[in-house]
């Protein structure tokens, strides 16, 4: 048997560098490799000796696509190990600027860099080509979500007004209540995103995942909750190592996650949609019937949906929250470093991001464990990937090999995150 | 002097010059210091505070709660409305045949500047001087329409200087209104008919002699606790002095970070730049508030004249206290402090004006 | 009513356009322009214009052409930087706009009876061009005219058609020094400062009026030269440069002591400004 | 005039320089509309080959194999510019210049051996020569904006070199140091943020980097009068710009 081999150096469209090698001899699959390669970044090791309060502005450098996720689950961290208690209005002003960054990455993922995939483009200019309206919607959505970052943390990329605690400076309601037009059209403007996505030609698929995702009683989990799986597991944010695990591999830069006995799981829109559908709001639900989604969506090509239908509720449950803002005052709770050690987690636009930080009397950090979501993601997106390429071995390497991309793009993964290039070589027989 | 009258609140006048339409810029509440702004309520007049200054520090504290302008200056003077940080001058769009240049105007709505300081009224006059010479008409038709209810100070910042600059503590230039707090309330002269027209309609008592009496003696009080003095030959000395060493250890402090001439209520510099559009069809150009501290102040020839901290040090002095009176026929400085307490490395003028005029 | 806040008409550019660009030197060239509507205020020697290159940016320029010569305006630019690269690429027909003319013209005069010394280095020979056709047109005033030149080198010279016909028709006495020589260079070599001596010939130094233009360490050290063969520090001027932004004396960057150069210079009497030009970095 | 061809690259970083450029939602199309994009691996799967007019260059080199790509970069543009602290003074990772690499990997990889990177994270211009520089962590739109708008008009960039206390004055903002006795890094730190931190409240964390000349022995001796200890005072160096020198050097008297 000949081996068919299909190099792609470069997977675009993904934040980070990364590769992927894959071999195929006689019809067998015989080596997906997903292998991340952006150099390591050693943020766990830098934190080491540096004040628990710098820990939210340091890991925000981590990513600056979710840059909240990190500064919310490093501040959450701090805060657990000093006994601090956030107001509700703290709470609820940083739940509003997490829906920003889920606007804001959502969309870029969604219309920017994932959708050219289904439409056989190579970018969002070439798609501003054949449909400039999708485009300018796109980016007004996005837009939204900066400019909720912005007000509330004085900049998109890197938000500066945030701090374990709170805020630095409450924003006046004048600029929130600024807001509310459009996000009126924005609950309008992602509906229709969504339902015009449905139309894509999706790629028939399906996996019988095991979700790993934040769950809360009352709302859809973004900023807070519990940890659940879809095999039963519910357990508090402290208890995530007992039950989770990083391997490193040696083909790549980022730790793998797993679950304790081994198997792989997903994190991310699919794994949230399957374990809180129930508490999304009545008209993102009726979004997600529109466009065809099940209850549990196990078709990763679909995750693009389950994201717009994300940025519908992000939208309305920024809506809810701005009408409803009240500057907290003060708006940060006082600190009292003490030694302990405390865990925060929340949900990245791409899946749960834990922190874990143990902290010295003088308040500063002795060791410092971080989860990103991509990392968690890599062995599924590996198993995704042979998967695929099982089914679709009739294609031509050129089909393949973007229907390969898709695989991972499926995931907006964040190789920045996951420590960092994608490089494809897909080698078959 | 004309007739004083006592006023017990002044949140009254406020609240017949807002209904009469005027939009009032006083001192307000922004977070850690006054500045001043757009009033539109009465009610945020502040009220109660006093300041703590010293070079490099100034806290607003609680003070008498009776008490309406025991802070007196903070961060900013009058210059960011009489001469804004920035400025559209004009913008040109490009055509078949050229270009075309529209000239940027401005409406400036009938204004009373409420509380003003003695040092403020100099600095306002000193400004517009500069502008007048310039043939820039912008400060003058903003000043024209613009009503000065000054403040006189009964109690000094320890940064003040402004009785050995003869600017201060009571109201020595142009102004529609002067206000001095006494016991009770204030007492309220009037500098202008423009003034006399802004009473108009309130029948204000006449203030008593003993009233008019006090205020003097709290601005003289005022005067005489100032720390700081000017040395008077600072001007001349200046000018003898552009070698001294200290200014080699005045730089070895300084930050070059430009906070002293951005506070300083004379200070007038700009720089002008070109904003174009993508397309390249629409140029815009703007001024901006510029230093004297900045690297490209002086850039010549593929480098800045002053590149040494020392030198721009000495350029800011020596503009300011020296040769500000060649080019304008007075001081630079109004002796409001500002630059002392706003520079983060605390530099003090006045002392460093003392030191180089010491070998005198 | 009040009225609208305006922008001084001094800040505002008219539209003028080129009428000839004339390459002088690989990075020198000569704008030739008119107003595209209104008459021409051709300022007088000495004095310069703020010339804008459409959303690059403004900058300062002496008047370089015939003061009396009404049919076009002449600018000699050397591209040194954004703007005046700018300038110098713009053909005949397109569009750049001017402010001005401003500044101090040379004392030109106030000479009458003397002898006059031009003295340039470098790019310094554009500004004084102006005084010297100005000088030429109304050469009987004068008891002598001299033009001392020197550049970096030979090819770097400005104008140099222009000087072989002045110095050719005897309108005045042309001396030309290079800091470095090239082979086929038979003139002098060396910098303006040992050449005064030779400018000066015939010429009682105190009937001398020295106008002086060119860098600052040049201006300076021919002016102390002068001085010490007993030209008056009052009868010598130079032009001075600094940065400059608005022309009118607002912008506060070109001031040089109590000088503002855009208002109190660019032409300065020497005696006025010789003691300032000692301080470093002022 | 052929529209420029414009390229962006990325080394070690956390993306947001990047993403910083795909954020300018209001003007990206007319961006788009006035440069060419040859290559932008993070927003499109077409890839050009060079030569490239202007390559903006995000992260920094810590593997061997980067050291040699920015180099085939730079063969390939006419106009390198770093955009980012990472690119332009190594970026956080730079941290980690000041400790022993072993370490570091030891305290993240389980098993460190396979682990390759050099050991020094640092600038792109410690390699190959940059033309022109954005700094910030991460650049400023306003900043991006103004400089692909300049480098079409063919006009200096306006990328002020003052302190971000003149942003401050600018904006009006009441110094957060002198008011308030908040550490901040204004004074030596180039402006160009837009005036985020003090605008809040916040002491300027320094994420534009020094400003040049920048007096830090004079600011330190003000953050100490404020009861700043050593260790916090190095700490307020060592962050978004530990790799620039100004920076670098203060923090290590501060040891
Ligand atoms: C009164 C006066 C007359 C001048 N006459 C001439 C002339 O006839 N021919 C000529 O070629 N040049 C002349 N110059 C110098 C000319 O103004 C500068 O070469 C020019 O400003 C450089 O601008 P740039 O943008 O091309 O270069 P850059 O080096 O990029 O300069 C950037 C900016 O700095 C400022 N700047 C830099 N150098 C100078 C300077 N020397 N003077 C003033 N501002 C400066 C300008 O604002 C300029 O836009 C004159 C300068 C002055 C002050
Ligand atoms: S120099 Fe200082 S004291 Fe004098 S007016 Fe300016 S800021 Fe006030
Ligand atoms: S004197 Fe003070 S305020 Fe002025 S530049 Fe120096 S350090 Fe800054
Ligand atoms: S707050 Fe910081 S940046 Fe602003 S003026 Fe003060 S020291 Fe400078």
């Amino acid at each position: 048997m000949t081996e068919r081999k299909i190099t792609v150096n470069a997977l675009a469209r993904v934040e980070g560098e990364g590769a992927l090698n894959v071999r195929i001899r006689g019809g067998e699959v015989e080596i997906v490799e997903f292998r991340i390669f952006e150099p390591p970044r050693f943020f766990e090791g830098l934190l080491q000796g540096r004040d628990a309060t710098e820990a939210p502005d340091i890991t925000s450098r981590i990513c600056g696509i979710c840059p909240v996720a990190y500064i919310t689950s490093a501040s959450q961290a701090v805060e657990q190990a000093w006994g601090v208690e956030i107001t509700p209005e703290i709470a609820a002003l940083r739940r509003l600027m997490y829906c920003g960054e889920w606007i804001q990455s959502h969309v870029l993922h969604a219309a920017m860099l994932h959708a050219p995939d289904f439409l056989g483009l190579h970018d969002v200019i070439a798609i501003s080509e054949v449909d400039p309206e999708l485009v300018t919607t796109a980016l007004r959505l996005k837009k939204l979500g900066n400019d909720l970052m912005e007000v509330i943390g004085g900049r998109a990329v890197h938000p500066i007004n945030t701090r374990v605690g709170g805020f630095f400076k409450a924003p006046d309601s004048a600029e929130i209540v600024a807001l509310l037009p459009e996000l009126e059209w924005g609950i309008a403007a992602a509906r229709e995103m969504a339902l015009r996505f449905a139309r894509f030609d999706f790629p028939e698929d399906a996996c019988d995942y095991i979700f790993v995702a934040l769950v809360h009683p009352e709302h859809y989990p973004i900023e807070t909750g519990r940890i659940a799986t879809s095999t039963g597991l519910d357990i508090a944010v402290d208890a995530f190592h007992a039950h989770f695990m990083e391997e490193q591999v040696a083909r790549s830069m980022a730790l793998h996650g797993r679950m304790r006995n081994g198997s792989a799981y997903l994190v991310g829109p699919l794994a949230r949609y399957a374990l809180n559908r129930a508490r999304l709001s009545d008209t993102a639900k009726q979004t997600a019937k529109d466009c065809g989604l099940n209850e549990v969506e196990c078709n990763p090509f679909k995750s693009i949906l389950v994201r717009m239908v994300e940025v519908q509720y992000a939208c309305e449950e920024a809506l809810r929250l701005a009408r409803a803002y009240v500057p907290p005052d003060p708006p940060s709770v006082p600190l009292t470093p003490r030694a302990g050690t405390g865990q925060g987690c929340s949900e990245a636009p791409r899946g749960i991001c834990h922190h874990r930080y143990e902290i010295d009397e003088a308040g500063q950090i002795v060791t410092a464990t971080i989860v990103p979501p991509t990392s968690q993601n890599q062995p599924q997106i590996e198993a995704d990937l042979e998967r695929v390429i099982r089914a679709s071995l009739a294609l031509d390497d050129a089909a393949l090999q973007w229907r390969c991309e898709q695989v991972i793009r499926n995931y907006d993964p964040c190789i920045s995150c996951a420590t960092h290039f994608l490089k494809l070589s897909v080698e078959r027989g | 002097m004309a007739e004083s009258y006592f006023l017990t609140d002044p949140r009254r006048l406020l609240e017949d010059w807002l209904s009469a339409g005027w939009r009032v810029i006083a001192p307000l509440l922004r977070d850690d210091a006054l500045v001043p702004d757009i009033l539109h309520d009465p009610d945020a007049l502040p009220r109660g505070y006093t300041d703590q200054q010293a070079p490099g520090r100034y806290r607003l504290v609680p003070g008498d709660s009776e008490r309406w302008f025991d802070a007196v200056v903070g961060p900013q003077g009058w210059k960011r409305w009489l001469h804004p940080p920035e400025r559209k001058l004009w913008s040109a769009r490009r055509g078949e045949t050229g270009f075309e240049v529209t000239p940027d105007t401005e409406d400036w709505p009938a204004t009373i500047f409420f509380g003003v300081r003695p040092c403020d009224l100099a600095a306002i006059a000193r400004q517009a001087e500069v502008f007048r010479r310039a043939g820039d008409p912008a400060y003058t038709t903003r000043l024209a329409a613009t009503r000065i209810v000054a403040v006189n100070c009964g109690r000094s910042a320890e940064t003040c200087f402004c009785a050995s600059m003869q600017t201060g503590p009571g109201a020595r230039s142009a102004h529609d209104l002067a206000l001095t707090e006494i016991e009770g309330g204030l007492l309220v002269e009037i500098g202008s008919k423009d003034g006399t027209a802004m009473l108009e309609g309130r029948a204000l008592p006449t203030a008593t002699p003993a009233q008019v009496q006090q205020a003097a003696l709290r601005i003289e009080a005022a005067a005489t606790s100032q720390p700081r003095a000017m040395p008077a030959k600072i001007a001349k000395r200046l000018q003898e002095v552009p070698d001294d060493p200290h200014w080699e250890e005045i730089a070895s402090r300084c930050l070059h970070c430009a906070n002293c001439t951005a506070v300083c209520p004379t200070c007038f510099c700009t720089d002008v730049t070109d904003r174009t559009s993508l397309d390249g069809k629409t140029a815009e150009r703007w001024q901006r508030w510029d230093s004297c501290f900045s690297l490209d102040f002086s850039f010549l020839n593929g480098g800045p004249v002053r590149s040494s901290t020392a030198a721009r040090y000495r350029q800011w002095m020596t503009h300011k206290l020296s040769s500000w009176h060649e080019q304008f026929g007075s001081s630079g400085c109004t002796g409001c402090g500002r630059c002392i307490t706003w520079c983060p490395a605390g530099i003090d003028l006045v002392a460093e004006a003392g030191a180089l005029a010491k070998g005198e | 009513m009040i009225d609208p806040v305006r922008i001084p008409s001094a800040l505002l550019p008219r539209l003028f356009r080129v009428v000839e660009n004339c390459p002088e030197l690989s990075d020198v060239s000569t704008l030739a322009i008119l107003p595209v509507d209104g008459t021409l205020d051709a300022g007088r020697p000495g004095q310069f214009n703020m010339l804008y290159a459409f959303g690059v940016g403004e900058i300062a320029i002496s008047i370089s052409g015939n003061p009396s010569d009404n049919s076009a305006l002449l600018h000699t630019i050397r591209n040194v930087g954004a703007v005046s690269g700018a300038l110098c690429a713009l053909r005949e027909g397109a569009t750049l706009g001017l402010r001005g003319p401003f500044g101090t013209p040379w004392p030109l005069t106030d000479q009458t009876g003397r002898d006059l010394l031009f003295i340039a280095g470098g790019l310094g020979l554009a500004p004084l061009r102006s005084a010297i056709l100005q000088a030429l047109a109304m050469r009987s005033a004068f008891r002598s005219i001299s033009l001392l030149v020197g550049a970096r080198s030979p090819s770097q010279i400005l104008y140099p058609a222009q000087l072989a016909d002045w110095a050719g028709g005897g309108a005045l006495r042309l001396s030309l020094t290079v800091d470095r020589a090239i082979p086929g260079w038979t003139g002098m070599v060396g910098v303006v400062t040992t050449r005064l001596e030779r400018a000066l010939e015939g010429c009682d130094p105190a009937n001398v009026s020295a106008l002086v233009c060119g860098p600052e360490v040049m201006m300076r050290h021919c002016c102390l030269a002068l001085e010490d063969m007993g030209v008056p520090s009052s009868a010598q001027w130079i032009s001075m440069e600094r940065n400059m932004k608005c022309a009118t004396g607002s912008c506060g960057h070109c001031q040089f002591g109590p000088d503002f150069v855009c208002r109190d210079g660019p032409v300065f009497r020497w005696d006025r400004i010789a003691e300032r030009l000692r301080i470093r970095e002022i | 005039m052929d529209k420029p061809r414009i390229a962006v690259w990325k080394f070690a970083s956390c993306d947001g320089c990047q993403l910083s450029l795909l954020d300018c939602e209001e003007e990206l199309l007319d961006i788009v509309g006035a440069v060419h994009i040859a290559h932008f691996l993070e927003a499109s799967s077409r890839v050009e080959t060079g030569p490239y007019d202007i390559s903006f260059v995000e992260g920094s080199i810590t593997t061997a194999a980067d050291a040699e790509r920015i180099h085939a970069i730079r063969a390939a543009s006419k106009l390198l510019v770093t955009i980012g602290a990472c690119a332009t003074a190594g970026g956080i990772q730079a941290l980690r210049n000041t400790r022993a690499l072993g370490d570091l990997v030891q305290a993240v990889y389980p098993v460190p051996e396979l682990i390759e990177v050099l050991d020094r994270s640092t600038p792109i211009a410690a390699h190959v020569t940059v033309d022109a520089e954005l700094r910030g962590c991460p650049v400023s739109r306003q900043q991006l904006l103004e400089f692909v708008a300049a480098a079409l008009a063919g006009r200096k960039p306006d990328l002020p070199e003052v302190s971000q206390c003149v942003e401050c004055k600018r904006a009006g903002t009441a110094c957060v140091m002198v008011a308030n006795g908040t550490p901040c890094l204004g004074p030596v730190t180039r402006a160009g943020c837009g005036n985020l931190c003090p605008r809040v409240g916040r002491g300027c964390y320094g994420c534009f980097g020094p400003v040049e000349g920048a007096n830090c022995v004079a600011l330190s001796e003000q953050l100490d009068a404020l009861g700043l200890n050593g260790h916090a005072i190095a700490a307020l160096y060592r962050n978004f710009n530990s790799g620039a020198a100004a920076f670098s050097e203060e923090a290590a008297r501060h040891d």
